[in-house]
């Protein structure tokens, strides 16, 4: 690193620290952002990337350090004053009002006005005009709660191109995107570089990444561990500085045969009301005790539907289900816990974790039986139980009394993981456990499923990435508009999954 | 990645049309109610359904027809004010204080009545800003916020009249202070001024709400408050301004209330927050922010209005007047409910082109 | 100061009123508060704002304070007998005023004002100013509170005498000036036609006066109260209102007052009996100057 | 994604009884209050701080206590009861009603005072039934489903009594009915049955919250609902059972009250909600749910109590009285506040999955 100033340097953070209580999230971090480049950040949960990325947008303040923009050092006091300076975020996390409308959405904060208030009109075809340049069909007056996940995402995609930005930093802006959206995204990525327009990209999604990327760094624990551009770089080499390990990705668990069929599924089917199409067409799927099962699918395939009408929180229209050959029709979700099937959803905040209770009261939330006698929960037993299981999924934590908000990720999603384990299932579905955690943690997510697998637990889950299916799963199924399109054995190669829910999309 | 599928959003929601039809439904309903309630008090009696009868009723939803607008806006906002009444209460008392004139150094100063309206407004907009700062920046929840000023400015009243009621609010002439009653006894066209000023405020409100920045950040603050911030809205300043336009409303009201009455007593307002909010919410308001509009409130605070004085001309006692409040509010917004319940949470999947 | 040991004639003597933010009770508890004093008492002043439960809290502070005697305005006839038992078994007297509990021989005395007399008094004026012959309107109090059916019933057996008035309605309006002025406007336009109103106080007396003033129907529509409040008063004086009954509040609080006096000295109250009715005066614009103080009308 | 905020979690609602930090700081506001309130009126007046007085005002803080851990449920779950007050008042009418004897056929019954007292908490627990079906599978908002059901149940209680008031409870020996007054009248080595009754309610709530699956549940479904649903708590059942359990502490509250009041009057436990509501707030209660405990609630209680019977022993107006338990509420809670301050912002509402 120089320590002079760079002509290609445009924004540069020097030596920032960050300390929210007792946390060190940043630890003297000197980064920089190349014009007219795009500059990957890569690094773990909790490594500290968003946190520097709130620093450098004004969103919040460094303890330490300073923020060095086109070599003279400024304060940002707010997003306001960071937008104003030509710095434009698009954040991890959606931050859209769902109850207005794309338009007001994409303006809001930064109203186009005229004499007699908000030119709507001026609004609305610059709106249209970003939804064509990212090649979306969405009208700007719809409300934003309409929209899929992706969509939105999309959303916050254009606000943050409507700022004409100089410097553009996009915090994971895929987690919810399709494969052709992620292409017209990097699309608009090279044409702004081209026009001179910085970007930092930060993603979970490695391989998508380096096909994007100018100069790498690494955070690790607040602090930066390594640096080199596109040339020096692969997987191999961010995985390494990552987590500062070889990464296995884990195979299939071998060496015991599969039990009966755990789960069966057959015909089933599960409507959209609102617009009376089937989201999930006559499908049939058996699972057996001990076989880990993939289900791999686009954005849309209804994967989420199939999964959630199985565990009982959606109705099916159609088909049965049977747990152990008994017919799950009709019971509660609560029902069919008891009866050994288990869910752990896709979005672990909304319905994974009660953010009020501790760690250990999330891990025996579904579990209570088994520590109450006379009516009364036993506390000894509990803790014990929380013990157990904080040991058995490999929570970091400082206890079962810590609170669910101080663990990182890939450790909540462990917490949701571990509460449906502790009821003893004999069929887990997990929809997506592996987004937006780590290399590291979705490693350990795996493996830890193999290991339930072999000791007899019959496991489905479902991915977006590819590379996941080829881990720990025995069968492969791809999903498309509903409908199982192809299944394969843990030796497929990638480009066949993908080809598989390719075909179904265009046939 | 090789293998790009291109899906493409799916048939996109008709834009204006579906707003407006779903926009319908909604209000629809409390549209409904409200033509129930004409047609079954006009069949019962011969004088509901009257012009005279009409102007009566809207002179009466005024007053808390008014004071629904504020409650909207800080509703829209995420929060609520359970001190409207007691603020008009006290500013009221205000007032009528003032119409008696100040005595400063010895000498007897006597506003005249625009002052004493202005300094009434303002004395109201802060004790909103008051709500407005312990909800925005000491973080207290609105309810708890509210319910305590609430109690303060109740008191706060008969303190200042030790329980008694201002009765000579006509001002004298000698003193250039007359004319407060206008507010309360005028006419336009037959119009109680009552009427047209809620009528203004309405419109007003409705401008705000709809053509303005402010409007827009209200709403985007009451649907996310975070996003808003992130987006640079000034969230805390249009959290306290939602309070002190509240507060604003409910010295309107407190004005025109004394000026019907021709005097101005502590206990005025009692109880009046409920009917707002009832009317709020009849409207199609949610209560977690984000969600409502001007119309639907009025139309609300038009059902309230329209049933309770059409219960007492048909000559319903008033015990029976306290049940159909209640079943009404609660049947209102059960039909709100269903219209909720299928509000499209996810676009169907069918969103890839065949 | 601090609460010397209760010798009688020198001790703490609690004033129980209604509600202070209706000047009728405030007038109550002031005057009452003012002879007491006047006596050598010390005093306390609350409001049972015509919660049973409040009052009923309200005694057993005056118990924890070992008050010499209560003074109290009970809050509902049925509802405050237990409350007072609870300050006898205290071995407290308790002087009633204003209102009456429905059982004897609990209270040493329950000083109210006579208010079928009143309501004849003043539905006697009523008809004198009206006319008889026409349709007429009566404004009621709360139903919970006995006087508003008194009141009712004293008006009623006045005017059933005239065949030529008919009462067109009545509506209930809680003795509130607002609700009276919404019940008046109500009641005008289902009857346009009438000529008088009759009301069960004065509130809603002047509620019904601003309501008559904007629909410009004052002139032809007169109205009479009940109470004789300063408020009403000023409106007799000002012509808007007709008449108002005065209830003798202030004679018959600082007769509570020193009955309650005379009974702690001498253990007995020296008045006849346990219920005494205090008569009502009626107010017109005749005797308006002789009002020198609230609820006070000068000999 | 992560959420990375450092997120405090609340009070955690026992089982894992270590005594945190937090939990000491949050009710030690509320403790600290009392103390302050105890030592201001102890030197204020001779008679405050004595053994006899403190049981007064604790038989005083019973009845609004009561109605308070019904509403801390309530609260817990997310939801808000504003229906007690009237529940209570009803509640007290219905049990007054049938002690005057019910004509079945021809014949009165005179049912014992058990009966009674039975049927009016199961009478208590239907009306809070009908809130909680309203909220839970209506989708009502709590807000507006307790605000209808309190006018309708007033409404109700003022129908069955015409407006007067029942005194004669009595009962007669010959009808085997009496010891209705037993309630309030009775003690138990000195401390009033109302007191015990609270005692008793109190612990059973607070092993309930605190050891029993229905406690974790609540807390749970109050945190976070669609969570608590997916771990296959019975969420709705719990909604329902909150308010029925609410509606049955008002019962309660109504049946001490009438009896100690000997006579039950249709406008019983006006406004009592918002005391109730006041109490579980300043005793460090979340109104969003999920944070609060059974200890804070009663802390809360006494607090309210012990100062407004301070105020009232000293001698204060009954103006400044309403001024101060304005004030004491915002005060109370602004101190609360700094804890909340640190509290997570909600979740936007639509995050993206992590
Ligand atoms: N507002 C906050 N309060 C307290 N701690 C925080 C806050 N924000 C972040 N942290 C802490 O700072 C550290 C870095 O978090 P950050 O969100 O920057 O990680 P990240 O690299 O973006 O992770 P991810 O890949 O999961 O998005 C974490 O340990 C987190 O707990
Ligand atoms: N919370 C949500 N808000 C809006 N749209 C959603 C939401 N969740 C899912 N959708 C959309 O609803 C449709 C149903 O898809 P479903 O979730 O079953 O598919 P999926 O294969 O699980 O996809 P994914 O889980 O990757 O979104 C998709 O278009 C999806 O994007
Ligand atoms: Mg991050
Ligand atoms: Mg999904």
């Amino acid at each position: 690193m120089s320590e002079a100033f760079e002509p290609g340097v445009v924004l540069a953070a020097r030596d920032i620290v960050k300390t929210y209580g007792a946390t060190r999230a940043l630890k003297g971090v000197n980064f920089e952002i190349h014009r007219g480049k795009v500059t990957t950040l890569f690094g773990e949960n909790g490594a500290g990337k968003s946190t520097l990325m709130k620093i450098l947008s004004g969103v919040t303040t460094p303890t330490s350090g300073e923020i060095v923009l086109d070599g003279t050092p400024v304060t940002f006091a707010s997003t306001v004053d960071a937008r104003d300076r030509g710095v434009s975020i698009i954040h991890q996390e959606l931050s859209l009002a769902p109850n207005m409308s794309v338009r007001d959405n994409i303006f809001l904060g930064r109203e186009i006005r005229t004499a007699t208030g908000v030119d709507y009109a001026e609004e609305t075809r610059q709106a249209a005009a970003l939804m064509r340049e990212l090649e979306e069909d969405i009208d700007p007056a719809t409300p934003v709660e309409e929209l899929r996940l992706g969509q939105q995402q999309i959303v916050e995609i254009a606000r943050a191109l409507s700022v004409n930005a100089r410097i553009l930093i996009m915090d994971e802006p895929t987690s919810a995107l399709s494969a052709s959206e992620v292409e017209v995204l990097f699309k608009v990525i090279r044409d702004l570089t081209s026009r001179g327009v910085s970007i930092v990209y930060i993603s979970h999604h490695l391989e998508e990444a380096l096909q994007i990327t100018d100069y790498a760094v690494v955070l690790r624990d607040g602090a930066m561990t390594a640096t080199a551009d596109r040339s020096a770089i692969d997987l191999e080499w961010i995985v390494r500085h990552m987590v500062g390990e070889h990464y296995d990705r884990g195979s299939p668990p071998t060496g015991y045969a599969f039990g009966d069929v755990a789960l069966s599924v057959s015909g089933a089917s599960v409507e959209d009301k609102n617009k009376g199409v089937l989201l999930v067409d006559n499908l049939s799927l058996d699972v057996r005790a001990g076989e880990i099962v993939c289900i791999y699918g686009l954005m849309g395939a209804g994967r989420t539907e199939l999964l959630e009408s199985i565990a009982g929180r959606v109705p099916l229209v159609g088909g049965d289900v049977r747990l152990l050959n008994r017919s799950l029709n009709g019971l509660s979700i609560a029902q069919r816990i008891d009866r050994g099937l288990v869910l752990v959803p896709e979005d672990r905040q909304r319905d994974g974790l009660v953010q009020t209770m501790s760690v250990g009261e999330n891990l025996t939330l579904a579990s209570i039986a088994s520590f109450v006698r006379n009516l009364l929960t036993q506390p000894g037993k509990e803790k014990s139980i929380v013990q157990d299981s904080i040991r058995d999924v490999h929570i970091k934590t400082a206890g079962g009394k810590a609170a669910i908000g101080s663990l990182s990720g890939g450790n909540q999603q462990k917490v949701v993981i571990g509460k449906m384990l502790a009821t003893g299932p004999k069929v887990i579905l997990l929809d997506e456990p592996s987004r937006g955690i780590d290399i590291g943690a979705k490693a350990e997510v795996f493996r830890l499923l193999a290991e339930k697998a072999s000791q007899g637990l019959a496991v489905v889950y479902s991915t977006s990435e590819v590379q996941e299916c080829l881990s720990v799963a025995h069968r492969i199924i791809v999903m498309s508009k509903g409908r199982i399109t192809a299944e394969f054995g843990p030796d497929v190669s990638k480009e066949d999954i993908m080809a598989a829910s390719g075909e179904a999309v265009v046939h | 990645m090789t293998n790009m599928q291109n899906i493409k959003a799916g048939p996109v929601p008709g834009g204006l049309r579906n707003i407006e039809i779903g926009r319908l439904l909604l209000e629809g309903r409390a549209f409904f109610a409200l033509i129930v309630i004409v047609a079954v008090f006009s069949a019962l009696s011969p004088n509901y359904f009257t012009l005279g009868n009409f102007l009566t009723m809207a002179s009466h939803v005024a007053i808390f027809g008014i004071l629904a607008v504020g409650m909207l806006l800080v509703i829209l906002n995420g929060g609520i004010d359970l001190s409207v009444g007691s603020t008009l209460g006290l500013c009221g008392v205000v007032a009528g204080f003032l119409m008696q004139g100040v005595t400063v150094g010895g000498y007897t100063l006597y506003p005249p009545v625009w002052v004493v309206a202005v300094l009434t407004c303002v004395f109201g907009a802060l004790i909103g800003l008051v709500n407005g700062v312990l909800v925005a920046r000491f973080k207290v929840p609105a309810f708890v916020a509210t319910l305590g000023v609430m109690y303060v400015a109740r008191g706060a009243a008969l303190l200042i009249t030790n329980g008694l009621t201002y009765n000579n609010l006509g001002g004298k002439p000698a003193l250039g202070n007359t004319g407060f009653d206008w507010l309360g006894f005028n006419h336009v066209f037959s119009v109680p001024i009552g009427v047209i000023v809620l009528a203004v405020i309405a419109i007003v409100a409705n401008v705000v709400l709809a053509r303005t920045a402010f409007g827009r950040w209200l709403y985007a603050s009451g649907g996310n408050e975070r996003a808003a911030e992130l987006a640079g809205v000034p969230v805390k300043r249009v959290q306290v301004s939602v309070y002190a336009l509240s507060g604003l409303c409910a010295a309107i009201a407190g004005l025109i209330l004394s000026s019907q009455l021709t005097s101005a007593g502590p206990t005025a307002g009692l109880s009046y927050e409920l009917t707002a909010i009832a009317a709020v919410v009849i409207g199609g308001a949610a209560l977690t922010g984000g969600r409502g509009t001007l119309r639907g409130t009025m139309l609300g605070a038009f059902v309230i209005g329209f049933l309770s004085d059409g219960l007492v001309i048909v000559g319903i006692s008033s015990y029976w007047q306290t049940v159909f409040t209640g079943a009404v509010i609660v049947l209102a917004v059960l039909l709100n409910a269903v219209q909720y319940k299928r509000r499209p949470k996810k676009l169907p999947k069918n969103a890839v082109p065949a | 100061g601090p609460a010397h040991a209760a010798p009688a004639a020198d001790g703490l003597m609690t004033i129980i009123v209604n509600d202070p933010s209706n000047p009728y009770w405030l007038a109550e508890g002031n005057i009452a508060e003012a002879e007491a004093r006047k006596l050598g008492y010390k005093t306390s002043v609350s409001a049972s704002k015509g919660d049973t439960n409040t009052e009923s809290n309200l005694i057993d502070t005056a118990i924890t304070n070992h008050s010499v005697a209560i003074i109290l305005d009970p809050a509902n006839a049925n509802g405050s007998i237990g409350a007072v038992k609870k300050a006898i078994a205290a071995n407290i007297p308790v002087f009633l005023v204003n209102a009456e509990i429905n059982q004897a021989g609990l209270a040493k005395a329950q000083l109210v004002s006579n208010n079928a007399q009143g309501a004849a008094l003043g539905a006697t004026r009523w008809v004198k100013l009206v006319g008889q012959k026409g349709n007429y309107v009566e404004l009621l109090g709360a139903p919970s509170d006995n006087n508003a059916a008194t009141r009712s019933n004293g008006y009623n057996t006045v005017l059933s005498q005239y065949p030529g008035l008919k009462k067109v309605g009545s509506q209930v309006a809680n003795w509130d000036r607002t609700q009276g002025h919404d019940k008046m406007q109500n009641l005008l336009q289902a009857h346009p036609d009438i000529i008088g109103v009759i009301s069960g106080n004065d509130d809603m007396a002047l509620g019904a006066i601003a309501a008559l003033k904007e629909a410009g129907k004052l002139s032809s529509v007169k109205v009479g109260g009940f109470d004789g409040s300063p408020d009403a008063v000023a409106a007799v004086k000002a012509g808007e209102l007709q008449y108002t009954v005065l209830q003798p509040v202030a004679v018959f609080s600082a007769k509570a007052v020193d009955e309650a006096d005379h009974f702690l000295k001498t253990g007995k109250t020296g008045a006849a009996s346990e219920k005494q009715l205090f008569n009502c005066v009626l107010i017109t614009k005749a005797n308006t100057d002789k009002y020198t103080a609230p609820f006070t009308l000068s000999k």
